[in-house]
């Protein structure tokens, strides 16, 4: 019955599309109802932090940028923690054109970059320490909204994702005609779309907690079997979407998500080792100012508490 | 509001004691409550936080304030330049209101998507936003002054031989300045609020962007820094150009 | 005064009384007479000079994507209108009423006016988050937001309507005999009404700037939002549309509070 | 009945025949001729009447009668005190400590006349939201009459101030003749027994005005209320006065009282009359010595700047 | 310097002496008395000259002749065609078709005479942003004149003018005849032989204006330009001008053109005098009885809107 529903609210990252698909399924199916939960979903926007909001209690459960800005806000000492993990490997590509100069990440020097400084840029200065690159040795430009400079050939590397700007690219111009340097053949791993509530949710009420991590996890299983249902859901919530590319970032998105160790652990799978190497690596370029405690910032409890069938994709 | 800002002493007095009150009430809550700083940090705090990142407050700030500033001159420019050209051609009048108003007529962060994606995040793209929103403005407020020239004064003119152009630079010009003024100096925070408003959308520097920055670091002692910095910063522009006004309008 | 001026949209600034049926129907023809043309132009002009969609896309292309989705834009429109409504009625009301306030306590205005003068330098979305985190993701926080950018006006032209009530006008009604309330009311509001309508004109774009904004704060429905999406998936063609979505929201309403305000401040039409 | 109107305004202007006073019923006191009986014991009484503002002194030790029913005339050089004199008599302004003011046999101060007097100022002042009707009605309102009551009682009126027909327009509407008559009505409706005229007709052009004087002393015959009236104008003063008071250079008072022992009702040619002409060059070399006065000190004080 | 002016302006108001024609050499012509002597030719003909606004007929058959130094003034009833009247002869309009205009001996357009009458406007419209001397040398600099010259010129004017040391004032620093003056200087500046005044005296105060009236005449004594003079004064009319001419209601034509054989210079006592006063009573006739008529079909119109 209604009366017992527990209000809670999710927000997501970003406007709504599918990317979150698994979460207004299982909202639409009433998973959340099932469970118990009267769950609103809160889309993101430019200027807005998940983080900020879930510390402060305006939202539940957050849905937020991933490891990095889960680590920054542990260092500026917001009371967050990550109960989940969405995408098993970073989801940033950095792409060029086949016939342009770039043909290793050694070329990127002295050559125009482009990035975002909202995550992206940690993936880029990993990439580049590894080869032993300097940052100040190539030109790296704040990335626009839009893909042009680079269609247009006056920009030599774009960072895209795999789900959405690798579309819009791909759309533009020849498939084959495209170079990408994927974070993972370096020995980089950034895992981001980071499920976060604030401590005092995850200490007083693990149930609810868990309760929303079966009804989302129902919803992505359902999202990943049936595709063209779960973009008519988000289209729903989003009518000026255009298909082609919901369908496309769907496919994308199913693929960060089973890759890595959620291929034998499941959804959401917190890979400890992934976030300590990224941990690492950002105590070391100055990201953090000081180490966390990896267990209080990741809890990994509520996921493993949910029985593994479950949680399989 | 000029008017009601340059008043005696005892108005001066009392604006201190009202922004002192303000200032108490803030770091009262702020401290009282121990609110945290991603709620609200405590105006000492703030202003300790400014001085600490002074430098990168400041280039940030000449960033804003010279797009705003040449998005101001060109969008002045261009109002004045389409107002007289009216003026001289009145025919003008007829196809360019009806245009300029219905492009007026969609909010102009409304443009914000397409100019982003026109002319990139570089500087040149809150050029252009900033002086599509202070043209329309000066176009309106130009327009009004030079309407607002008395007939008869035109016909004396007239009467003493003066061609068009003589009487729009002897008459009508002069007669214009104080409406033109007025929407100059009104344009003047619109202009810095413009250019902020875009760079948060995409930018590669500037006020908006060190405040996008802060917010995606969880720095909101920077954040309130930068807003403080950008007030300031047009409350100057509006300050000069009032000043500018009253040099220039001594008659009034 | 029979007739309602309501229905016309044009520049008229006529009695209400000298707008007859015929004329208003003239101006309504011309209006859409003129709309047909700039829409023929527009489409002309893409498909004369070829210009790349990316930059503008053809005004059948947009309409038919709007069409194919008239909930998206119906739905949004009327979140837009009412956030910018509610906006626009509580920052209209505040803002007249601090103009009175102001223009009756001296020392509250030295005090408090330079304190409004120095929030209006402040870029509303820099703390649009913070109005997200202190009333949520409700139709409130797009409201306050649209409120804080439209009162300020409002305020000043009240307080300059107010203070340009003729002294002798005052002696006169006090000669009658008439206390505060009623120099207020039958003599000092009527005199700053056009004043208030000038600046209510500009708060009704203002509002609507304060809405859409305020939707880019995460939110799920309104033209802001659609605005948001569509710049982000480079969706040229939606871009357009929730833009002339906008442009429609942003005439209607002007145009409803200039007719208002034809009937109301009739008196100074002729001036 | 709107081409009757035509013909019914202006009624008597230019017949110079009396006035018919049993046309209307007559609600004011019914003295016929009062500068022929004794004098009554004044309703006004203004003695050592003096008011500075800051440093200007602008009335100095002024004293005059009003008698009931009489219609005044007030000329003086520009910025003598003639308004400051009004504003002093309608309450709006206390004159310095030490002068005494008496209203109908009672002292009294500046302030307690506030709603006894009807005042009407230079400018017609007329609200432009209000039409006809209810600006004439504005004083009755204020008083608290319920709008319906003082509108009829205002309709009742319109026709003889050349209104009738004319109770639905603005005044944007009218002529400025016209507004002014509007304006008079208003003064007239809010019945106190003065009125104060500031320089009702000085925005009027000459024709118009010379009309308006011969009008206004039709209205005034009729209802006989008693009447101070500031003029610039010194065919005006005489042609309307039972008596005209010239007033000093600032800091004014009262140079020169001077009957009018013209008969009523006045002719428009009488301006032409040997003794109209008489009066009007002992006035005009009153106000000649005084306005030259004034018009030094104001060069003086410009050249000082 | 600065209290030397104060005694010499106003410098003859209120002798009542002739006007030294000796103190300043005189540019104009010379005709000492034009009515006293056989008429030229001349300086400008009007014949047939009828203006329509649309419906309107404002002016309708006009004919009239002002001889070179003559200074004829126009009276008529508000809304005659005045002014209409003066735009024509400053090329500010065209006439109808038909109207005959014949300028120094020839035949020409209304808009040849554009720059070739100085025109002065009913307000003094000063530009607020021009000090008193440039204000003053406005036409010349239209003319071309480069400035230095032009305001050498003007300052030698100032004290005539009764400017004197005012030079840098702005007209917001002056007063409403000084203003009045400076407007008259402008005019006066722009040296054409046939001079164009529209009230310009019409917002003056009475007292104001008659200084005003009797400086006019000692300026013009000395400079003898053709004036033609619009006022709704009759006193002023009378005072002025060699001749009066009386329009009739609109749609205007002269009514009556009405000699002034006063004698010259004018002492201001002269308005008492039996001639004056005989020549106001036949102006006033003639004027009211066009009043009358114009009042009458106003009424009507307001009524029929
Ligand atoms: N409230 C005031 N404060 C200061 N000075 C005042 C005030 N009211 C009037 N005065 C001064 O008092 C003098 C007399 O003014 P007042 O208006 O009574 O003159 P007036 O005779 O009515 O002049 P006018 O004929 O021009 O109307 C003037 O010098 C004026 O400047
Ligand atoms: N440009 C115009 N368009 C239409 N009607 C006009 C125009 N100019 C004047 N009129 C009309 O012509 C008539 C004469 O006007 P004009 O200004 O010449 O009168 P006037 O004698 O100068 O009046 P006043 O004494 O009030 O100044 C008026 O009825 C006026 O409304
Ligand atoms: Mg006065
Ligand atoms: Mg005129």
């Amino acid at each position: 019955p209604a009366a017992e529903l527990q209000k809670a609210s999710l927000r997501l990252k970003w406007l709504p599309q599918a990317q979150f698909a698994g979460f207004y399924v299982a909202a639409a199916k009433g998973y959340y109802k099932a469970e118990g939960i009267d769950l609103t979903i809160n889309p993101g926007g430019p200027n807005l932090l998940t983080e900020n909001l879930v510390a402060t209690g305006a939202d539940t459960f957050g849905l937020s940028g991933g490891t990095d800005s889960v680590f920054a806000a542990r260092d500026k000492g917001l009371p967050i923690v990550c109960i989940g993990v969405s995408h098993q490997i970073t989801p940033f590509i950095f792409v060029t054109r086949k016939d342009g100069p770039v043909k290793t990440i050694q070329d990127f020097k002295g050559k125009t970059v482009t990035t975002w400084f909202t995550g992206a840029n940690h993936v880029l200065n990993g990439m580049l320490a590894k080869e032993g690159i300097k940052p100040d040795e190539l030109k790296i430009q704040p990335q626009q909204v839009s893909v042009t400079p680079f269609v247009d050939g006056n920009v030599d590397v774009i960072t895209a994702t795999y789900y959405n700007e690798f579309y819009t690219i791909q759309s533009r111009m020849p498939k084959d005609s495209l170079k990408t340097f994927v974070a993972e053949d370096y020995g980089i791993t950034f895992p981001r779309d980071t499920l976060i509530v604030a401590e005092a949710t995850a200490k007083e009420k693990p149930e609810l907690v868990k309760a929303f991590l079966r009804a989302s996890l129902k919803g992505w299983k359902d999202a990943f079997s049936d595709p063209k249902g779960a973009v008519d859901t988000v289209m729903a919530a989003a009518p000026t979407l255009d298909r082609a590319q919901q369908e496309f970032m769907l496919t994308e998105v199913k693929r960060l998500m089973t890759a890595g160790a959620a291929s034998k652990n499941g959804i959401f799978w917190i890979d400890a080792d992934a976030v300590k190497t990224a941990h690492d690596f950002f105590l070391k370029y100055g990201v953090i100012s000081k180490p966390l405690d990896l267990a209080a910032a990741y809890d990994a409890s509520f996921i493993q508490s949910i029985p593994a069938a479950d949680r399989l994709p | 509001m000029s008017r009601a800002l340059a008043s005696p002493s005892l108005a001066v007095q009392r604006g201190i004691l009202g922004a002192v009150l303000l200032i108490a009430c803030w770091e009262g809550t702020a401290r009282g409550l121990h609110l945290p700083a991603y709620v609200l940090p405590a105006v000492s705090d703030i202003l300790v936080g400014l001085w600490a990142k002074r430098a990168i407050l400041i280039d940030a700030a000449g960033y804003t304030l010279l797009e705003a500033f040449a998005g101001y001159g060109l969008g002045c420019l261009i109002g004045i330049g389409l107002a007289v050209a009216i003026a001289l051609v009145p025919a003008l009048r007829s196809a360019i209101l009806p245009l300029a108003t219905a492009i007026n007529s969609v909010p102009v962060v409304g443009y914000s998507p397409l100019i982003l994606l026109w002319f990139g995040i570089g500087i040149s793209s809150k050029i252009v936003m900033v002086a599509m929103a202070v043209s329309f403005t000066i176009l309106l407020s130009m327009l009004a002054g030079l309407d607002r020239v008395d007939r008869r004064a035109v016909d004396l003119m007239r009467s003493f031989g003066a061609s068009r152009f003589g009487v729009l630079w002897r008459l009508r010009l002069p007669t214009a300045l104080p409406l033109l003024l007025a929407g100059m100096r009104v344009s003047t925070v619109r202009s810095v609020i413009v250019a902020i408003v875009t760079e948060m959308l995409g930018a590669q520097g500037g006020l908006g962007w060190v405040i996008y920055q802060a917010v995606l670091q969880i720095d909101f002692v920077q954040v309130w820094s930068a807003i403080f910095v950008a007030s300031a910063a047009s409350l100057a522009f509006f300050g000069l150009i009032g000043f500018l006004e009253r040099k220039i309008l001594f008659w009034t | 005064m029979s007739s309602p001026a309501a229905t016309s949209l044009g520049d008229g600034r006529a009695a209400p009384r000298s707008i007859t049926m015929p004329d208003s129907l003239r101006k309504l023809i011309r209006l859409l007479l003129g709309l047909a043309i700039a829409a023929v132009v527009w489409e002309g002009a893409v498909l004369l000079f070829g210009i790349r969609p990316y930059y503008l896309p053809r005004l059948s292309t947009i309409l038919m994507a709007m069409a194919a989705t008239p909930r998206a834009y119906v739905d949004g429109f009327l979140r837009t209108l009412a956030e910018t409504l509610i906006g626009f009625a509580s920052g209209g009301a505040f803002g007249v009423f601090m103009g009175v306030v102001f223009f009756r306590v001296r020392a509250l205005r030295e005090m408090i006016f330079p304190i409004f003068v120095v929030s209006q330098t402040i870029p509303v979305i820099a703390f649009g988050a913070l109005v997200v985190l202190w009333f949520g993701n409700t139709l409130l926080a797009k409201a306050i937001i649209a409120f804080y950018l439209t009162f300020f006006p409002v305020t000043v032209n009240t307080l300059l309507g107010l203070d340009t009530v003729d002294p002798k006008q005052v002696a006169l009604m006090r000669s009658f005999g008439a206390s505060n309330h009623q120099l207020l009311l039958r003599l000092q509001l009527p005199t700053a009404l056009p004043q208030i309508f000038v600046a209510l004109r500009l708060a009704a774009s203002l509002s609507l700037v304060g809405a859409i904004v305020g939707e880019w704060f995460g939110d799920t429905t309104g033209l802001g939002v659609l605005l948001l999406q569509a710049m982000f998936t480079e969706n040229v063609v939606a871009i357009w549309g929730a833009l002339l979505a906008s442009a429609l929201l942003g005439t209607g309403f002007y145009a409803v509070v200039a007719a208002v305000e034809r009937r109301l401040v009739f008196w100074n039409a002729e001036q | 009945m709107r081409s009757a109107v035509v013909c019914e305004w202006p009624p008597s202007l230019y017949k110079d025949m009396p006035v018919q006073a049993a046309r209307l019923p007559n609600p004011g006191p019914t003295t016929e001729a009062p500068q022929a009986q004794p004098k009554p014991e004044p309703l006004l009484e203004m003695r050592a009447v003096s008011k500075t503002f800051g440093a200007v002194a602008a009335l100095s030790g002024l004293q005059a009668n009003i008698a009931p029913g009489e219609f005044v005339t007030v000329v003086g050089p520009s910025g003598c005190g003639k308004s400051t004199l009004f504003n002093i008599v309608a309450g709006l302004e206390e004159p310095d400590a030490g002068g005494i003011l008496r209203f109908e046999g009672k002292s009294c101060h500046a302030a307690d006349l506030l709603g006894r007097v009807s005042f009407m100022p230079q400018r017609d002042l007329l609200f432009p939201w209000r039409n006809v009707v209810d600006n004439a009605i504005l004083a009755l309102e204020v008083e608290g009459m319920p709008r319906d009551q003082a509108r009829a009682k205002a309709l009742k009126m319109l026709p003889e101030f050349g209104l009738a027909g004319f109770q639905k327009q603005y005044p944007n509407q009218l002529s400025g003749g016209m507004r002014q008559r509007v304006a008079l009505m208003r003064t007239f409706l809010f019945e106190r027994d003065l009125m104060l005229l500031d320089e009702p007709f000085g925005a009027l052009d000459a024709l118009t005005r010379a009309m308006m004087q011969r009008w206004l002393l039709d209205v005034w015959q009729k209802y006989r209320r008693t009447i101070l009236f500031i003029t610039h104008d010194v065919d005006e003063a005489i042609f309307l006065g039972d008596r005209v008071l010239v007033m000093t250079a600032r800091p004014g008072s009262v140079k020169l009282e001077q009957v009018v022992d013209l008969p009523r009702p006045r002719k428009p040619a009488i301006v032409t009359s040997p003794e109209f002409v008489r009066l009007k060059r002992t006035l005009l070399d009153a106000i000649e010595e005084e306005s030259m006065k004034s018009f030094q000190s104001s060069i003086a004080q410009e050249k000082s700047q």
